[in-house]
């Protein structure tokens, strides 16, 4: 496993990732995930409307993985359809499983896709998937 | 015979009490461990000793695995429908009292009635006494017949309204017998209560399905399945264990604690206080496999077939109270009297030939009275005994008749 | 060095994890286990098992005689006037939880105050939240300065005539410096109060002699003194036992039990329920046996040479935040965090390095709050870590920085 | 040990001790002692007079050797004074546990020699020892 260079796409990400680091005006849901080994939360805010996801946002504090994919989730998955991104939901979590297709993920979950190593890192599969299981919480919260 | 493959896995068998072959008979209180079993419990603190949950590097979700993978191992042993109704405790007692203290002391309330059967082991009768006290709630028994069975009438006529649970054993440990759970079970439920089911004594001796018997609760301890001694199991059924205030507090049990207060965390760990004992739980996993690799059916056949040959003999000696009294049902175990000779003196006595069996009230005092005795002597049987050790065990009975001066 | 002649006989330390030597530096959570300590398990499945005080034969004294004895052994250690004052429970939590169900539920009334220090482990926290809401009593906690102490003025104002019950660690597993538990102990006695003191922490780098702290109540682990993970211990004062009820119930703990109720025997067994834990016992008592060999002074003469080189190893990097803040006090633990590298990421990378340090809140969480972090790291030093442990330990914190992007 | 003589012993005891199982008439202690390992209780009734023991008796039920070791104890101790009993008590629990000389608890305790035998059968050790440890805590409930 190089960690250094997930690291690396990880602390980029990082950098960028104040954009979505907000509060959402006008959210419809509004999900605390938490990770009791950490001691991490997220607040997840969702505003979907007419079955599109308008806009996410997420604040809270935790480590740079939980972070990085919180804000790469949201940034995969602004504009989608509810059906689109449970989808997504699913495979990214298979991804870090370790359990999906190299090609697909990559050409589904585009920027994403560089969290792909934490299947490598078990004790750190919780920080990657928090945002991810948070959203999959919220969707099924939806009235169809 | 099983027992001619099986019992050279057992290092504590061959070796010698005074020059003379050791006859364990006591596989009711504790059974041996078989070598794989030990091997289990080393390889785990030499490969991958860390405390769960708590840590982030390596040997610290190796020790996480362990402890999730036991908790696999046992639903589908027990065929639970989730993994996560599999907690771990010390033993059957702790497993009981958490249900007796966490659900007991919850649900209960003044005139509310637990039916107890009488021949329950102190562990599933002493909790219900004293949740009965504080909650105002009534212990109401339930009465074997002479022949050690719960009728269909009597847990009519005990278990109805105002049964809340139901507190009884699969198999108890006097009488040896498998009891109606899966009736009583279906008649708590009719009228909205709960089963708790004791398999301490038969987890080792015939398959223990919680589904199949629809059992809201189950407890067992490793160490009556040739697992060690620091491990026991409570299963529950998801919803009732999700609902119930937690027991023990402390780590790993939470979520989130403020000076203000504490938010818990979901079942399994919302009962899991404190560190887990994964050395025994790697044993117990591996004690499990030893019995499923055996297969139960076979282990139960076997186990009758000495039960029945001691049980022959011990008639053709004449003079033998076997309890329940006129049993010809034989499964693991058979408790019995020496006429005119105390227990405590025909242990000792059968000792000096090397037959392990145990005397006394069995933890089952309310059953002793009911059968109007102080105790017994009981032989319970493993996979590991063989018809050499039932002709050992009644040449012993015999011997003891002769020392106390009573022989034929 | 010490840990010289000790690291060989712990079989886990000289494997290599991903070709790399593991540096354990995760001890305060638990310990490795010395090869006498599995030898001992061993021992006992392989020599005397069998259900102690419930058997007459000679296996069964034996094995009766390995409780007993083991609990002698540990009240020497602790320096208790009497070894009925141990009883064994599963692990610190257990023992904690004990004290707080019994004792706690039978002496405390609305308005009573419990004093807790704000640094408890949640075993030693979260009971005592529970036992106050039900109870109506409050709790109170205890403030530490800046630099991790309790003083005296602190205790004086919180410690009074309301104070029932004094919970404080002999030393907390994330500020690693010693409490004036015998200072407050006395408070709490003065005002007609008891003292639980959580020794979970201290039992491996110290004495702890309950007479000289003179606590009512002290609780520890095995697990952390190189012994097994499921077994515990807690300590109390004779009179306090005798005159409690009950906490668990079930065989062995009682004296009679009829249909209409039941009568208990009294301590240490009144307070050990159901089967124990004996193969456990007896690598504790080895786990003792081996500490006392070496000698807790020497133990903590070699941990405090590593902490004081870890900590300037630490400060000569620079930008590395220590709590307690300032802190040159040494014991055998150091919680610290790196500066813009959550813990997480850096327990990480450095696993990487091959070297195992705990990430989170330490279970722990009102002490975070009130450091205002959510989490650290923390490395925690045991007999078998040397100066190289320390030295790889110090450069992986080094190369966490520069995987972090902020290398100096 | 010869398991087997030490029991012909007591079963030759135990024929002759109907006469100490009865509850004694104007009896000034009366003292259950169990052993919780065997379930076995027995009542032992005192009758002290102007420092002298007057009479005993037991009632109760349990295994031979504790049965034995009763009516044993009651025809070497009746009519001695407290102070006599206390020290034949003591050598009594000494020679179970292995600890006394054979001459001088042969010729002190008498009769009650016969269960030395028991120091070799350590989980009925119990079982000898607790009639005689309810004497001893009812002489210790006795004014001096
Ligand atoms: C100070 C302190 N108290 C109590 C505990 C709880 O110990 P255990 O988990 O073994 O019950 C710990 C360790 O986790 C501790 O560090
Ligand atoms: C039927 C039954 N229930 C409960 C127990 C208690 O088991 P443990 O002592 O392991 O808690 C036993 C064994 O002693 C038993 O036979």
């Amino acid at each position: 496993m190089d960690l250094k260079s997930l690291y690396s796409q990880i602390i980029t990400e990082n950098s960028r990732a104040a954009h979505n680091r907000r509060p959402v005006p006008g959210a419809t849901v509004s999900l605390e995930g938490n990770n009791p080994t950490c001691g991490d939360d997220i607040v997840l805010q969702v505003k979907i409307e007419n079955g599109i996801i308008e806009d996410l946002g997420f604040i809270g504090s935790g480590c740079a993985i939980s972070q990085a994919s919180a804000s790469l989730m949201i940034d995969l998955i602004k504009g989608k359809t509810v059906e689109e991104a449970k989808g997504l939901v699913d495979l990214y979590l298979r991804m870090i499983k370790g359990e999906a297709d190299e090609k697909e993920y990559i050409d589904r979950l585009e920027d994403c896709s560089a969290l792909a190593g934490v299947a490598k890192v078990p004790a750190r599969v919780k920080c990657a998937v928090l945002a991810w299981h948070t959203l999959e919480d919220a969707l099924n919260q939806q009235p169809d | 015979m099983l027992s001619q493959y099986y019992k050279k896995d057992f290092k504590i068998l061959s070796k010698l009490e005074n020059d003379m072959r050791m006859v364990y008979l006591d596989n009711a209180a504790t059974t041996q461990k078989p070598d794989v079993v030990l091997a289990a419990v080393k390889r785990y603190y030499t490969g991958d000793n860390a405390n769960p949950h708590r840590g982030v590097y390596e040997l610290a979700m190796r020790a996480t695995d362990v402890h999730e993978n036991a908790r696999q191992v046992i639903a589908a042993f027990l065929n639970a429908e989730r993994a996560e109704e599999v907690i771990f405790t010390r033993n059957a007692t702790e497993a009981l009292n958490l249900v007796a203290y966490s659900y007991g002391l919850a649900n209960l309330k003044t005139d509310d009635e637990i039916a107890v059967a009488v021949s329950e082991h102190h562990s599933n009768l002493v909790p219900w006494q004293r949740v009965a006290e504080v909650t105002g709630a009534k212990v109401v028994y339930l009465y074997p017949t002479e022949q050690g069975e719960y009728t269909e009438e009597e847990l009519t006529s005990k278990i109805g309204s105002s049964t809340k649970i139901l507190a009884m054993a699969h198999v108890s440990n006097v009488l040896g017998i498998e009891n109606p759970v899966k009736l009583a079970s279906r008649l708590v439920h009719q009228n909205g209560g709960i089963a708790v089911i004791d398999c301490a004594q038969s987890v080792a001796h015939m398959k223990v399905n919680v589904r199949d018997m629809d059992a809201d609760f189950v407890a067992f301890s490793g160490h009556k399945v040739y697992g060690p001694m620091g491990i026991g199991v409570l299963y529950g059924k998801y919803e009732l264990l999700d609902a119930m205030p937690p027991f023990l507090s402390g780590g790993d049990m939470i979520s989130h604690v403020h000076e203000s207060g504490t938010t818990y965390a979901k079942p399994p760990r919302k009962f899991e206080a404190g560190t887990c004992n994964l050395g025994d739980e790697a044993g117990l996993v591996e004690a499990i496999r030893y019995v499923e690799a055996i297969g139960l059916d076979k282990i139960r056949e076997h186990e009758t077939e000495l039960c029945k040959k001691a049980l022959e003999g011990l008639n053709a000696l004449g003079r033998i109270d076997i309890y329940p009294s006129g049993s010809d049902k034989s499964g693991s175990l058979i408790s019995f009297n020496i006429r005119g000779v105390h227990p405590h003196d025909a242990a000792t006595i059968m000792d000096s030939y090397g037959v392990c069996v145990r005397a006394g009230h069995h933890c089952a005092e309310p059953l002793m009275e009911r059968l109007g005795i102080g105790s017994c002597l009981r032989a319970s049987f493993a996979i590991y005994n063989d018809m050499d050790d039932v002709d050992i065990f009644i040449r012993s009975v015999e011997q003891t008749r002769k020392v106390m001066g009573i022989g034929s």
